[in-house]
């Protein structure tokens, strides 16, 4: 599977609320019900050493304990056509996902190496119940 | 806000299911639980994936997941057609390759195969693949990057190259 | 006009509520008041016997019985500067609109060729009263 | 500081509710809790006598009168690799932030003269209280 | 939450107002509706859209539709202003045409007419298209794609071309 984005869930503006807890990479869904929920990832190149990235991707995934497999929710796929000099790309999804207590919410990237960390306003995942 | 009740972990080959608040038998792949199990466990009522849908493993789901689309319009075609059990698999009409987007290939365009005019052919196109062409076909000589037959050229315009290819004396001469 | 996106209601991650229903390409406003509205269609290219599109466009709109013109709500225009081979380019639209009973709300866009439709991920619509 | 846009709060589309009101370009936050912030802009180039613009930013900013500076909450930077003919970039930044009474939302862009203001569902910004 | 009362359909050129569960005369264009009718059903208060609004239909909306700008930037011009009744209309600044997106042009910028110098005018450059140039204008010849003035020429750089179009004997020849 695609690598998972880790998250800072205590500092700065990052916050969780109405026991909507984040544990091990991944928002805890604390009571079943329809979320909406909503990811940014900016990212950045190119990387010296690195082959020319020609897309990036991001997923927002759900995972249940008692099945097997990931269930991808929300993707924005963008190819790139930058030349040689520096590039961002931001990519922002966002949609009412119907939801069930312990479920876990995950956002994979294309490539963690791209994704611009640097700042909490620039890369930033969550949710709120309707 | 109900205390988030720490629930007793569910005997294997059952899951716990919040709403009855206790542990069920699943439902087997290609179907989803449509009314979970009474206090013994393994009366779950579960229907068939309605087509269009699909599960691929045991699981107490209330709906299943929808089916991808092949991308006809990017001359993708069916491999496999979605069951109840899996999802549609999708590949390249005759005559083109997947150029994928990434390495996980989730995403491709299908891309005609490069017909090597002139050319011998290294290794045949296929799914995943470009044709590799090789070098002239015999009674072709390389010319700017292409391979033209032997019998087009004329004296006057056959090269060092052409004559090693053509055997000497343009194209006419012997094959 | 442009041409309207249809949407599939039941099957996966789609489903309707609270009697917002969607019939004829469109989903109707059950009681007024204001709404989340959001969209997002990925487009990809290029189709081989078309001519080079140089840009794509997505409009949620606003269709009430008693007037004969749409109202454009959000529209998301993207430029595309891709060589050949293949691009893929998400748009995303949300915001809220204060909504009558019995408004319809659509997605039109510049293409409909050129909407990736292969997965339900990748492209969706909804909406939330707040 | 990067400029920050001007908006119309009362006509078309436009309105504020449950006394969040607009003033002096900004949002007035009139009760502390957890809101769903939002913002698009849509850029647009070249400019004839402009320098060839390489990336736009939108940033969206919150204003605290008890604190000297601003705080950058949400922002979106892309570059641009557009030759030569016109080009159209929306940039869409949406998220949930905890706020307190008395704070002003802003939007900042990196430049004034790119964003697209002759249609008012092209370029918008909004809040709403969970 | 309340049963969707199916509501009687309104007779010919009347709304039906949610609100007042009743059936209104609209407000014409250019207005918007203030207060809906009382139970005899046109007695509607209607007020004119307020400046930099509009409606170009009769309506019983409680808002009139913004009106667009024109994109000073780009050098539009406004062909019409907004009305009560109708958007605002923009076009290009003289001597510029408009580059639209698509075919729908509802997005475009306003390039300069090309200059055709030296050349003749084969149409002129208007609101939705470039100056389209002819051939080089008496008195000038035609060399690397440009139109370069018979006068400008010396016998030693007056070519094939510049010597058929400047009469012989390079430029300082008669006209």
């Amino acid at each position: 599977h695609l690598p998972i984005l880790q998250w800072e869930d205590k500092r700065g503006l990052a916050f969780t609320k109405n026991n909507l807890n984040y544990s091990s990479n991944a928002l805890v869904i604390p009571v079943s019900g329809d979320y909406y929920v909503y990811a940014q990832v900016t990212f950045r190149g190119p990387l010296e050493s690195y082959s020319k990235t020609n897309s990036v991707t991001e997923i927002i995934t759900k995972v249940t304990d008692s099945y097997p497999e990931p269930t991808q929710l929300l993707t924005g796929t963008k190819t790139l056509s930058e030349k040689g000099n520096s590039w961002f790309q931001p990519i922002y999804l966002g949609a009412v996902v119907s939801l069930e207590v312990g479920d876990k919410l995950m956002v994979n990237v294309s490539d963690i190496k791209l994704v611009d960390y640097t700042k909490e306003h620039k890369t930033f995942f969550g949710a709120f119940l309707l | 806000l109900r205390r988030h009740a720490t629930r007793p972990p569910c005997p294997a080959g059952t899951n716990w299911i919040e709403e009855a608040r206790q542990c069920c038998a699943p439902c087997p792949a290609g179907t989803f639980l449509v009314r979970h199990c009474s206090s013994h466990g393994n009366d779950s009522v579960c229907d068939p994936c309605p087509t269009g849908t699909f599960r691929t493993q045991p699981n107490t789901f209330r709906k299943c997941q929808a089916c991808y689309e092949c991308d006809r319009q990017a001359f993708q075609s069916v491999l496999s057609n979605c069951s109840a059990t899996s999802n549609i698999a999708c590949g390249c009409e005759p005559g083109r390759f997947r150029d994928c987007l990434d390495e996980r290939c989730s995403d491709f365009s299908c891309r005609q195969c490069q017909p090597c005019t002139g050319r011998l052919i290294q290794r045949p196109c296929s799914e995943v693949q470009d044709t590799l062409c090789g070098s002239c076909k015999p009674d072709f000589y390389a010319e700017g990057g292409e391979c033209q037959p032997c019998h087009a050229s004329t004296p006057e315009t056959c090269g060092k190259e052409c004559q090693r290819a053509c055997g000497g004396g343009g194209g006419r001469g012997s094959g």
